[in-house]
């Protein structure tokens, strides 16, 4: 295995571009960190507003996290919102532009710690928004600390000695909540740490925005995403590191599905 | 099934996801560092098509085709 | 209704029903609240009345979602509000500062329990260099007034704007009438959020750090702020507003807003007919504050009297503003209904004469105690 | 000039309601009327009181009014502040059927009674002796007409409660016939 | 530690964690926090010092869960303390104004990302008439004092008390001792829920309205309020503090808080030496502003320049002290870090000296342009 | 049937009093409406503390509603806390305090609707706090407006045509909600509408209260109250009307137990 | 087993809550009123002692005693 | 007298930690000592730099460090900023395995420069450039003595890495010997 290919250019002969770099609504360059799960997630999201064809009525609602700094290169209208509000602001959207596609981008500070009760409100009043939590245990953005879904066990920066459930409490399982409450379409857990964890989250997010479009409530998708950083692991170690962890506590899955069973 | 990558190797951070979520085991880091200082994949023979180096980069660094004549 | 009523085109209103009124005639099609005294009225107001004018009304559960609702609303180009008072706008201060500083209209209804909330309203608790432009109605017609003028200047500067009423224009019920304002036509809000820009490069961002999009970079934080902060400075010059009587030459000036400054009016004009060289004066914008009105208006003012029902608030405007600091006394206070929801027995017609005459018979001191002053020499 | 009138009594005797059934006729008039807010809470047995003012040109009352031309009271328990607010010499009525007014106290005020809940009894509408008051207050005083109060009254019955409405116009008539009489309700006072 | 650094007494701590060493030091046992830069590193450093400390840290979900932790470990008679910046801080103005009414001690650390707070720490966005002592420290050593000194006051006055500092204080890392200051004692906390009055007619109660029990009554809002207001207004007298120098007869006198302080003292240092009649003025107690010794360092100065890195927000309290009204002119502005986390370029010496230099030649117009002011005639 | 029995003294033969007008702990009079369930709940929650024999270490931190005025009657130690803070202020006491029974009166508009986050956040911490929430549906204290709790169809100030789902969302299931997070030690829900139902929600203060003390993580009691005047109907109806549409909604019962079932 | 009741007849505030929580229906609202207006609950024979009416009364109006001979 | 000095480079090189152990070797040393705050990432590849201030007596330095005396320059593509604050016949050490200065800048200032990578890689611990190049400026600089730094890089190695304890001492060892022989360290220029 020492020949190498040389990929400095496409293919000579025939040949079907099957993956591009990325959707041509991300229009510049992110400055996350090697191994950071959260790029990815933009991206299917993005991919996912192509395909359904809806790009020129969606408006995205933006928390405060690492994906914050996501407002500047995703080319849809964007509210860039208060710490853990995007769920409120987007109902204020979505009731004034009912034909708008509208979506929050939301990290588990954002959405489980700081915003538990506008997802909460909004999931209960059967908001047609589509809100995606990008979940990674910690608030990475101010570099590690333990958020309302950290692991039991995990070590962050308030939480040294791994979290304990007595001095620091018990993981909150969001998307398990959500699917349980009345007024709500569609709720689904997805990974981004395998190739196959990241085709099947994006056909959850495509779900969740085609309940909104339907009609049919509320919609989430909680997806786990890699923070390398926060989680004080190697990037390389960031899919193992979830699976044993995040992904024990969260079980991938659909938990809540309304529209006709198409896939 | 055969295919071919384009790898922008200046935009890799090299966090070595894309090389273990390849299924064939065809990419690899290098020894070189980029601009930023990070290595990066580069390709071995064998390579699918599958996208799955695509689907997991953080960073946008893969285009995948596939070859018609597999 | 009956013939009469409809040729005088009074109706019997709820000050909360009458401001909701002038809010929808105004063209608001937003609001979103959670219910507290006094301000409950307007929000079951906006509930009745706004579904039948095309508009949504949220019962939010809690402040933080209704002032993110609206700013949602607002964002997304519609005339939108919000309102509470005293706890709930405090829980609102971050909301508000973000529609300052990310330029989003919004009007806030503070139906306050009392007049304690004036630096809540003029200086705010949220974070940054922001302003709340503030209009503070002697009355249920004057608010229905400011209601559609608020609404206005919102959009006009984009910036968020405050009513500041009480229990007495929240709750009094009068014949009244509900006039469309006159009001000059503003540009289209092609800032507004409707994902139609999306995939152009030119998509469009509400964002308080203003860094715009790769392909279409903004000012960011730095030059932003500036130049919200000198957005600001312009309308603090072009927006003062204050009106005032017996000025010419007065000896005593008398200060106040809001409903109290009607009870002020009263006492003065009754002190005038009694011979007495005394003026009225009151800021109808709390934010930007009537400096230049004020400095004029106490040109030769032996003392200039400030009457507002809390330790002292207002009080940090005047000493700013009065053409001579050390004239001004404050006679006012705390004064709080036994409820805990209204004025108590301050505001009075007799209490009020009484302190006016105690001032300028040179009583200082007395009067003086009122007062919540950081050890100043004014 | 403007006729301001303190109306007093307890919770559940609807006192509110008579206070916007008078502030809505003055303006079903074309009158301007003010009906001040009141923050005492309208728990039955706990005290309740309504202020109007009414006048031909924007009201120059202030939203709390410390003192009034008329009074109208309902029952002894809160008849205590009266004195303090009705000015000398203006009208009182009081609803004689709960309400016991010394003669000293009675001469210093235009004072007329009415044996409001036993005409109300009497009309079959016991629950209107406000309305029978009212009806009264409003020829004694000539602030507003009885075709209007009617009209008022109607007006602010929510549909569920239209049954109501005849009572309640019956006991309205009843007052301001008894209003009309002035020596029937002037006391000896 | 090695014995050289063991005899200065001097260890290498970030600001952060010398704030939180001084904490536990003055006696503090609970605190909350939620993330925020540059206030993380101080929640950081609690969560690992303070439970070997006999004291528990909570990670809250929110500010606002934080500051009412803080309250409630502190109702049960506990020195606690919570802190955040800008927009965290907003976020508590309600549960602020409510410890400052209901008289339970607070210490709230604003680790501010700059000067724009100076509004939301001094007047507040809470509700009712209460005011936050507020200590500006110029640097760490300095923050070290002045936090054991506001858990003193927190407790001696029953109020609320807030650090106001920065990321230069946050985040630079000095050698620094952690010295025990010498306060006077104070009463045992008798006010404090600990239960055990339960059932004998006189159990304990903390409520803003302070209606007492019906065994027991309390004072109600109306009298409560006023005495609050009073307080204040007595804290407001006595706790003043502000240090200068230059200031005998200085023709120039430029006024300045926390770190932008220690810029602007070392631009005078060098102006004096360089022979300019120029003296120095910090407020070191934001509230009380130290409004007297304003007034007398500014008696027979021809201008007071006031360096605020913000829109001009402590520019109210100046204009209300200095001596001449007419003298004071902003000279600092709004200047944001790219990162929007800190200060702008505006913070740095040849600036500020060319600021001043600029307003000493009679160039008032340029500087005036960078304050925010309500058209004011000063 | 006509005969009246003097009921002006006790009785004069051998007689023992088996129940009193009211616990020792409650000083003087409330002045809520008639027919409302609150000050039951007061009761029950009063005699259990003077049963469990912790009056004098017990704490109670009560919220924003009508049973906000029952800190001028209860004796025993009270913070009156922010409208929807309870919980965390709760926290911050049983912290520093670790041997007091600490507890919360909260009504639903103050614990399910401006203290979602508070509520789920303690008990997702485990906190060993107690907390008692008064469930009857609406803001009984500003006049009747709609609460998170609200059933569907019911009449409000803000549903004037019923609550409708479409506009005004669903209710939340607290309890079900709380009973599902790691880290509660006792849920159950309870009213007072009927003699039986106050009789068996006391033994769940009481359950609620023992796992506190057992150190067994966060408890709750939702009580179901009546408010005839925020429901616009007659106090005697007031039962009946709960029975048919609370009681539907939200099924009384023992729904998370972690102490050996004594009973 | 037979009971007897305190009515604190001032205290009642006329919500009849009691009226219903019976068992055996021995309690009947008076058609007098109290000093605030209200009509309260009066006994007749038959009352077991049973607690219920003490139970459900919102504002403490019973006492309920126990008659050591049934 | 306080000496300032400015360590720049990239992310990824360890900046901090350099400057870190400095102002800790310093302050175990009994003066006093300040780290300013960056406001830049740690990201690999992102500009980082620290400055560091060090003196006998409590300082007066502000935290925003405008101008300093010594400058250590870690990599070229951040050098561009040294010019700007470094003061004139200041303390120049740059890390030549990566760093080119041509010889008229390097004449403004008393300039030296090691191969600090190739050294730390005949070390055997490649990631300690940065520490050679501390070690070396202590012993140019005189700010402290080596037996301080290696003590401050002990105590600020996490458990997890005490492995690196050893290279790490070596590497400051090393740099110090460099920079005993200025001449060693000296270039042509
Ligand atoms: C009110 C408020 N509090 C705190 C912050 C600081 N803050 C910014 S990002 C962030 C962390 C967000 O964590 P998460 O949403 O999980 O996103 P991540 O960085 O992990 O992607 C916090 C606490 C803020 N911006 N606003
Ligand atoms: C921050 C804040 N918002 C609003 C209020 C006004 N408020 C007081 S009581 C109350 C209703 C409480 O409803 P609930 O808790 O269900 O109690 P109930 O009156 O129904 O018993 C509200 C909204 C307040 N006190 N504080
Ligand atoms: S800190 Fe974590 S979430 Fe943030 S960019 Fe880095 S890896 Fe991603
Ligand atoms: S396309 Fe598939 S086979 Fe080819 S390199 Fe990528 S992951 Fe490996
Ligand atoms: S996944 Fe992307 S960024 Fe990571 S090493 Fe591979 S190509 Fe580079
Ligand atoms: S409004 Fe409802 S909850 Fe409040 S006291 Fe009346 S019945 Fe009880
Ligand atoms: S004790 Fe039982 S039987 Fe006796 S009156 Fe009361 S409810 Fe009826
Ligand atoms: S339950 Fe109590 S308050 Fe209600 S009627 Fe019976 S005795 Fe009176
Ligand atoms: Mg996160
Ligand atoms: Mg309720």
């Amino acid at each position: 295995m020492s020949e190498v290919i040389a990929t400095d250019r496409p293919p000579e002969g025939a040949a079907d571009r099957v993956a591009e770099f990325r959707p041509s609504l991300i229009v510049g360059e992110h400055s996350l960190c090697p191994g950071c799960g959260e790029p990815v997630a933009l991206r299917i999201l993005l991919e996912t507003l192509q395909e359904l064809g809806i790009v020129e009525r969606a408006i995205g609602v933006v928390g405060h996290g690492c994906y914050g700094s996501f407002v500047r290169i995703m080319d849809v209208d964007v509210l860039q919102c208060l710490h853990g509000r995007a769920p409120a602001c987007a109902t204020g959207i979505k009731r004034v532009q009912p034909a708008a596609a509208v979506f929050t981008l939301q990290g588990d500070g954002d959405m489980v710690s700081e915003g538990l009760a506008e997802v909460l409100h909004a999931a209960a009043r059967g908001e047609n928004i589509t809100c995606i939590l990008l979940n990674n245990g910690v608030f990475g953005d101010t570099g590690g600390q333990q958020t309302a879904t950290t692991v039991l066990g995990q070590r962050t920066k308030t939480s040294l000695d791994g979290r304990d459930p007595v001095s620091h409490g018990h993981p909150i399982r969001i998307a398990d909540i959500v699917a349980g409450i009345d007024g709500v379409g569609y709720v689904a857990r997805g990974t981004v740490g395998t190739a196959r964890g990241v085709a099947r989250t994006k056909r959850m997010v495509r779900s969740a925005l085609e309940t909104q479009l339907a009609g049919k409530g509320f919609s989430l998708v909680e997806i786990l995403t890699m923070c390398p950083t926060g989680w004080f692991v190697g990037a390389p170690q960031g899919p193992d590191y979830m699976e044993q962890s995040m992904a024990r506590a969260y079980a991938p899955g659909e938990l809540r599905v309304s529209l006709g069973d198409e896939r | 099934m055969s295919g071919a990558l384009v790898i922008e190797v200046e935009r890799c951070k090299g966090c070595e996801l894309c090389i273990a979520a390849c299924p064939p085991r065809v990419l690899e880091m290098s020894r070189e560092v980029n601009a930023t200082g990070y290595r990066y994949p580069i390709l071995h023979p064998g390579c699918t098509g599958c996208t799955a180096c695509q689907l997991v980069c953080p960073d946008a660094v893969f285009e995948v085709y596939r070859l018609s004549s597999g | 209704m009956s013939s009469s009523a409809a040729t005088s085109g009074l109706e019997l209103l709820e000050g909360s029903t009458a401001i909701a009124r002038a809010a929808i005639t105004a063209g608001c099609r937003f609001f979103a609240g959670y219910p507290m005294s006094p301000f409950t009225g307007l929000l079951e107001s906006m509930a009745r009345l706004l579904p039948g004018s095309g508009g949504v009304c949220i019962n939010a559960q809690s402040e933080i979602e209704g002032v993110n609702m609206a700013l949602g609303a607002s964002a997304a180009g519609a005339r939108a509000a919000t309102g509470s008072c005293g706890q709930g706008i405090a829980l609102m201060q971050e909301a508000i500062a973000e529609t300052a500083l990310n330029e989003t209209p919004l009007v806030i209804f503070n139906m306050a329990r009392n007049q304690q909330d004036y630096f809540q309203c003029t200086r705010g608790g949220g974070w940054g260099d922001y302003r709340t432009l503030t209009l503070a109605p002697k009355d249920i017609p004057e608010a229905v007034e400011h209601t559609q003028l608020l609404f206005h200047l919102a959009d006009r500067h984009r910036i968020p704007t405050i009513l500041y009423g009480d229990p007495l224009i929240a709750q009094t019920r009068i014949g009244v009438r509900i006039d469309p304002l006159e009001l000059p036509p503003l540009p289209a809000k092609d800032w507004a959020l409707d994902g139609s820009r999306g995939g152009t490069g030119h998509s469009r961002q509400i964002w308080t750090w203003a860094m715009g999009k790769a392909t279409d970079p903004g000012p960011g934080p730095d030059r932003h702020w500036q130049a919200i902060a000198e957005k600001f400075e312009r309308i603090g010059a072009v927006e003062q507003r204050s009106e005032g009587f017996g000025l010419d030459g007065a000896e005593t000036v008398v200060v106040a807003f809001g409903s109290a400054a009607k009870f002020t009016a009263h006492v003065i004009e009754e002190l005038r007919d009694a011979g007495h060289s005394i003026g009225h004066f009151r800021p109808i914008t709390l934010w930007p504050f009537p400096g230049e009105a004020l400095a004029r208006a106490t040109e030769h003012a032996r003392r200039v009297l400030v009457f507002e029902l809390n330790a002292g608030q207002m009080l940090d405007d005047v000493r700013q503003h009065a053409a001579d600091r050390s004239a001004v006394l404050p006679i006012g206070g705390v004064s709080i209904h036994e409820s805990g929801l209204s004025y108590g027995p301050l505001l009075d017609v007799p209490v009020i004469r009484e302190r006016i005459l105690a001032a300028m018979r040179g009583r200082r001191r007395l009067a003086a105690r009122a007062g919540l002053s950081a050890g100043s020499r004014g | 000039m403007e006729q301001e009138v303190l109306i007093a009594g307890i919770g559940g005797q609807g006192i509110q309601l008579v206070g916007k059934t008078l502030a809505l006729a003055a303006t079903l008039a074309g009158r301007h009327a003010m009906l001040a807010a009141d923050y005492g809470g309208e728990m039955r047995g706990g005290p309740s009181q309504a202020t109007v003012v009414v006048g031909d040109a924007p009201l120059r009352a202030l939203p709390i009014v410390p003192a009034v031309g008329a009074a109208l009271v309902m029952h002894d328990r809160f008849v205590g502040a009266v004195p303090e607010r009705l000015r000398k010499g203006g009208l009182l009525l009081v609803n004689s059927s709960v309400v016991d007014v010394d003669a000293e106290r009675a001469a210093r005020y235009a004072y007329f009674e009415l044996p409001a809940i036993e005409l109300a009894r009497e009309l079959g509408a016991p629950a209107a002796a406000g309305l029978v008051m009212l009806g009264a207050f409003a020829r004694l005083s000539g602030v507003v007409e009885l075709e209007r109060l009617v009209e008022a009254m109607r007006s602010l019955l929510p549909p569920y409660r239209e049954q109501h409405a005849a009572g309640n116009a019956t006991a309205l008539e009843a007052g301001w016939a008894a209003g009309a009489d002035r020596s029937a309700t002037a006391a000896a006072g």
